[in-house]
């Protein structure tokens, strides 16, 4: 095979500012070799959009600003640029385990970062398991976390799994219901997909446990592009509250779909996608009590901070939901390394079992897994906050019933 | 009576899709994997449009339309032409056709992919409900449903009836022998693809209007277009507009009566049904 | 001995009816001419034959065998061979490849040594032994014509039927096909040939069939048909057509 | 005989590499023997008949969704027998049902195939089993599945070898050039072709069942991802889909190619890709090999 070309975190910068910087930092620790870390995410494919809106970003985001920081700092003190080794997996399972294997045996890189999606993170964990590197599963959503955690020690699994986010979504109706702000039907629509079917497993038992019937309870495929026959069902359905366990372009064409036929159910919830920024535009300009997975703490100067952040070098805000958590995982990795080097051994055993001060608030792994999460959001204003568990800090009250289009 | 508004109007979304492509694999043989990427690119324009100047979409369709026109024409002429002379009119022309839009199909999605990025895009333009028969439908689809109708009935008229139409459907139906009645096919086909390309556009523009798209859906297009185009029989322009309602329709009662989670698969099955008992679709006639 | 037994064959093309209850018998070793003007229904009847079509009604029987509606893959193992009326070879396949096909999967169904002697013999009987591996689709228009009845010939057919075999072929080309055809009658093979090169049918042939818009309209020694008032008829009414 | 004795070096060198490979240079290996099993089992259906079948990812995706199902609970070679067995009655019932298409119907109806089967996986698992997304936990290594690939691209091509040289192959490349004249020799065109979809099908999900441990999780999306269907059908038809060799030789360059370019331009590659693509349909309109031959032949005769 000819040489790969690396696409070195300094090539990567966007503006010549920032390029000259660099230079200058970099030539004061040039002593010091970088630290190659490397990632397979999908650029091209199914994949693709998710990836660009919530992992590749804040990927670069980081290495962005670690560098311009003047590197990783070691132990010792001494500081050490990044050298970043990015492949595109095609949205394939197959080429994505060849690129970690690559990463892993032939760039020999330091460390190895996810990538996008359930799928792929379960793909390679028995590799990043084989090779020892610590794998901090971010994006991925599954129920099977605790297990996967103990199967692979090494893997660190922050996004919850589907019962949770059910579970805490029942709690807020429940609130809701004993209010006496909405009645006790729920019209619900998933996808057809792993994740989805994850969230209405948890979910039907967690309705029915909080006293609510499933008026309408229906699985759509995979790439429905026409929502008009399933939202006026929701809508004869009687039911207070809609719920939408459903991928991005699902949950947009849903909320177009509610707008035009006026369908304005008091609670109106939707899945992934209803925390992007582009939700608002989506929505018209009217997102206003919308909910959905994920939320951040609005109030946070951190979280205020990263937003803007985000903002300047994707050109774009963040998802409310897992990009926060993407960047937070960069930040353990950062303090990491400074507290125990490189050592992948050291390393997975300071994930597993202390405490990291990120742009969340501080976090401390269970087990392996971050469940200190926030399972459901509102739009309120013009941010997308958290709204459950009702005592995390920064957790605002829910608005039922949600203004009408 | 609801399914029967959602249907019909899903369905004419459906046609318009399938419209450019009848035309192109019907007239000029040329079987386009790209043909969604097409109809991609255009939507993406009309947000470039929209957003950047300012440009209303509905101005924007009458700009998109002649830009797919001509678009097609350039590839035409550029690409499917040395495989048309190639082929000398034999079924060689439908593999490497599919093999070269193929090749187009992931320039195209590569380019969009540079040039707008991988985040899903979205307007709201009209998508404010308005009453039919008391079924509250988008006035966006409605749009579709209009264009569709109007663009397939004049189309239809303008092949059945005049002498442009007479010339297209001598060169669909026998292309070798078009050329002893005078008829210069590679102009025809040009212009077919052309055509096609240009309805691609404009189903595009309205796509854009009702739904979020990324760069990667394209593959999404083709298949429904290719779905609608083969139920109502190649080339076949009426054929294609009731082949579409009635898949807006079944998709709409099947996910009404039945199971959201089957519209798909009743769609292939239909789809593989009607090519194992009427290869030539629907309303197509036997060869 | 009857070979062929042809009663009342009917074939209709939604309301067009392209033959239309045509009955005839072929005898062993007869070189039998099917004439008549285009669109007659004379290669709609070879097509009946060989099973390339099914016949809307009729009976059909080889050699006391109903053949009525069989597939042409059957037809063809039950020892019928035929040439096209536009020459269709195997245009990628070799030469040989293109004669051991009739012989590999007809009546005979050799294999190995025995295929390629067959074949072999049989592009010796049309002159084209000395280009075995050469590829059918570089062919003059005469060898590929040569080339197809080869290929007939190699599956040994017990009933051959030659659809224009000799149609585009010049004066000196026309003599080598006449010669070659009557060289194969020795052999005791039959044949049915349509034909409208009347030399080639008055040489060749001493019975015809004539077909007018799908219906038989004569069939006897041919110099008594040719003088046919009806048969000019026909032809004249083409001619007029023309 | 030398050549014989030159395949089976070669075979057993190729068994021999893994413990001279890093675990990078073995999972290229793996994917370039499957898609040289892919692009061989293909060809000796569609490569002869020409009927471009667009199934492929069908069949491979079953395949590998079968591993999902069985894996815990039966044994890996029942597990692997159980597949083939799914894969030879799928390719049954498709090729009774589909093979009297032609052209552009069959491309299409195959395309279709594998987006119905997906369908109906994904509502029967939603809706009987509950769940979707299954796990592939097995003890098979990288080593393993390139053992298993290797023989299997050798039985894959192997048996092409044989076809070509029997009855079976004649019919077919008979098929290919002349359906009409086929019928008229006395091939039974059905059965033919029965025999060649099935064999190539059934070969295709065995290599989705083999490869299948390498992903660990499997949800019918992912196993039915069309450009699988679409990089067989582009490989074989470089390499050339109606030579023994062909495929291979397509598969090979094409695979270290698309590596190379995802490698080196992971953000253009879908343009050059997409390039490159076109290219090859102009410039080797008859396939690699078939190119090869007719410029070593220009060499040698001076003309043609």
């Amino acid at each position: 095979m000819t040489r790969m070309t690396r696409r070195k975190a300094m090539t990567a910068l966007a503006c010549a500012t920032a390029i000259g910087f660099s230079f200058a930092s970099s030539a004061a620790v040039a002593a010091e070799p970088p630290i190659k870390i490397g990632y397979a995410v999908a650029k091209t494919g199914a994949n693709a959009t998710g990836a660009g809106i919530t992992t590749i970003p804040n990927y670069q985001l980081w290495v962005k600003e670690v560098n311009q920081a003047g590197g990783l700092t070691m132990p010792d003190g001494k500081k050490r640029m990044i050298e970043v080794v990015e492949y595109d997996d095609r949205s394939s399972n197959e080429d994505l385990v060849r690129a970690i294997e690559r990463l892993a045996s032939q760039d020999k890189v330091d460390f190895i970062l996810p990538p996008w999606g359930t799928g792929p993170n379960l793909a390679i964990a028995p590799l990043m398991d084989r090779f020892g590197y610590p794998q901090l599963a971010v994006t991925s959503v599954t129920d099977k976390a605790p297990e996967f955690a103990a199967r692979w020690k090494r893997s660190y699994w922050m996004l919850g799994g589907g019962h949770d986010y059910a579970v805490g979504l029942a709690n807020v109706l429940k609130a809701a219901k004993a209010a006496g702000t909405i009645n006790n039907k729920i019209a619900m629509v998933s996808v057809a997909d792993g994740f989805g079917i994850d969230l209405v497993k948890g979910a039907r038992p967690a309705f029915k446990d909080a006293g609510f019937e499933v008026a309408y309870d229906k699985t759509y495929p995979l790439g429905t592009s026409d929502f008009a026959a399933l939202m006026n069902e929701a809508k004869k359905s009687g039911a207070d509250s809609f719920v939408a366990f459903s991928y991005p372009p699902d949950s947009f064409g849903m909320t177009k779909t509610a707008q035009s036929i006026g369908f304005n159910p008091k609670v109106f919830y939707v899945g992934v996608g209803g925390a992007f920024p582009i939700f608002p535009k989506v929505s018209d300009g009217k997102a206003e009590g919308v909910m959905s997975i994920g939320g951040v703490d609005a109030s946070s100067p951190a979280i205020q901070d990263y937003f803007k952040r985000h903002t300047a070098s994707a050109g774009a805000p963040p998802d409310s939901w897992a990009s926060a958590i993407t960047y937070a995982s960069l930040q353990m990795l950062q303090q990491a390394v400074q507290r125990v080097g490189l050592d992948h051994a050291k390393l997975a055993n300071e994930f597993s079992t202390s405490s990291f001060d990120t742009i969340i608030g501080p976090v401390k792994l269970k087990d392996n897994q971050l469940r200190d999460l926030w399972w459901v959001g509102q739009w309120q204003g013009n941010a997308f906050k958290g709204l459950d568990p009702a005592g995390k800090t920064g957790a605002v009250p829910a608005v039922i019933p949600k203004p009408t289009w | 009576m609801t399914t029967l508004i959602l249907g019909l109007v899903l369905g004419g979304t459906y046609a318009l899709l399938a419209l450019g492509l009848t035309i192109q694999y019907g007239i000029a043989r040329i079987m386009n994997l790209a043909y969604g990427e097409i109809t991609l690119a255009a939507a993406f324009v009309l947000v470039f449009l929209f957003q950047a100047a300012g440009i209303s979409p509905l101005a924007a369709i009458l700009l998109v339309g002649p830009l797919g026109y001509a678009i097609g024409w350039a590839l035409y002429a550029v690409m499917m032409r040395p495989l048309v002379a190639r082929s000398g009119g034999g079924s060689r022309l439908e593999v490497d056709s599919i093999l070269a839009t193929f090749g187009l199909l992931f320039v195209i999605q590569g380019l969009l992919l540079m040039v707008f990025g991988s985040n899903f895009t979205s307007i709201a333009y009209l998508d404010q409900g308005i009453s039919v028969f008391g079924v509250t439908v988008a006035l966006n689809r409605l749009l579709a449903f209009a264009v569709c109708v109007i663009a397939g009935g004049a189309l239809t008229l303008a092949i059945s009836r005049s002498r442009w139409g007479l010339v297209m459907r001598a060169v669909a139906l026998t292309p070798s022998s078009a050329p002893l009645v005078g008829i210069d096919v590679n102009r025809v086909a040009r212009q077919a693809f052309a055509l096609g390309s240009a309805l691609a556009a404009i189903g595009g523009t309205s796509v854009a209007m009702y739904q979020t798209f990324s760069a990667t859906d394209g593959v999404v297009f083709t298949m429904k277009a290719l779905v609608i185009v083969i139920m109502g029989g190649v080339g076949n322009v009426p054929g294609v507009l009731v082949a579409g309602f009635a898949l807006g329709l079944v998709e709409t009662f099947v996910a009404t009566m039945i199971d959201p989670g089957l519209t798909l698969a009743a769609t292939f099955a239909i789809f593989l049904g009607v090519l194992l008992w009427r290869p030539q679709g629907i309303f197509g006639r036997r060869a | 001995m009857t070979m062929l037994h042809v009663t009342r064959a009917r074939k209709s093309f939604g309301g067009l009816v392209a033959v239309n209850d045509v009955s005839f018998d072929v005898a062993g070793g007869e070189i039998l001419g099917l004439l008549g003007p285009n669109g007659s229904g004379k290669t709609t009847l070879l097509n009946l034959i060989s099973g390339a079509l099914a016949p809307t009604a009729g009976r059909f029987v080889l050699n006391g065998q109903d053949m009525t509606g069989q597939r042409a893959d059957i037809i063809a193992r039950q020892g019928i061979a035929r040439t096209f009326q536009l020459v269709r070879i195997l245009p990628s396949l070799t030469l040989l490849e293109n004669v051991m096909v009739p012989a590999a999967f007809g009546p005979a169904r050799l294999w190995g040594e025995a295929v390629v002697s067959v074949a072999r013999e049989a592009l010796e009987q049309v002159g084209l032994s000395d280009r075995l591996s050469a590829t059918a689709g570089d062919l003059t228009y005469l060898d590929q014509k040569r080339l197809e009845l080869a290929r007939a010939l190699a599956a040994r057919p017990r009933l051959l039927l030659l659809d224009e075999w000799l149609a585009g072929l010049n004066p000196t080309e026309l003599r080598d096909g006449i010669a070659l055809i009557q060289s194969l009658s020795t052999t005791g093979i039959t044949i049915i040939m349509v034909e409208h090169i009347m030399e080639a049918v008055r040489a060749l042939c001493p019975r015809c069939l004539v077909m007018n818009s799908g219906t038989l309209i004569a069939d006897g020694p041919t110099q008594a048909v040719l003088s046919d008032r009806h048969v000019i008829a026909a032809y004249l009414g083409e001619v007029e057509h023309a | 005989m030398s050549r014989i004795a030159l395949a089976v070096v070669t075979v057993v060198l190729l068994a021999a590499i893994p413990g001279y490979l890093s675990d990078y240079s073995l999972g290229l290996m793996i994917g370039l023997v499957t898609y040289v099993t892919l692009a061989s089992a293909w060809a000796l259906f569609s490569g002869h008949t020409r009927y471009v079948s667009l199934a492929t990812v069908a069949f491979y995706g079953s395949g590998a969704y079968t591993v999902a199902v069985l894996n815990e609970s039966l044994p890996y070679p029942l597990v692997l027998l159980c597949a083939g067995l799914i894969g030879f009655l799928l390719a049954l019932i498709v090729g009774l049902s589909t093979l009297r298409l032609a052209g552009i119907y069959f491309v299409i109806f195959s395309f279709g195939l594998a987006e119905l089967i997906r369908q109906l996986i994904t509502w029967y698992e939603v809706n009987v089993t509950g769940t979707l997304g299954r796990y592939i936990f097995l003890d098979v290594t990288a080593r393993g599945i390139y053992w298993q690939m290797l023989a299997l691209a050798v039985f894959t091509i192997g048996l092409s070898a044989w076809i070509g040289r029997h009855r079976l192959g004649l019919a077919l490349k008979v098929i290919g050039d002349d359906e009409m004249v086929a019928a008229h020799s006395g091939i039974d065109l059905s059965r033919t072709k029965l025999i060649a979809f099935t064999l190539s099908s059934t070969i295709i999900t065995l290599a989705g069942a083999i490869a299948s441990p390498r992903w660990t999780y499997v949800e019918p999306s992912l196993v039915f991802n069309p450009t699988v269907s679409f990089l067989t059908v582009i490989m074989a038809l470089l390499g050339g889909a109606n030579r023994l060799w062909g495929p291979l030789m397509g598969a090979v360059p094409l695979f270290l190619l698309f590596e190379w370019l995802s490698v080196s331009f992971p953000d253009t590659y879908p343009v050059i890709l997409g390039l490159m693509f076109i290219a090859v349909v102009f410039l080797f309109p008859q396939g690699l090999l078939s190119s090869a031959e007719a410029f070593r032949n220009r060499l040698k005769g001076g003309t043609a």
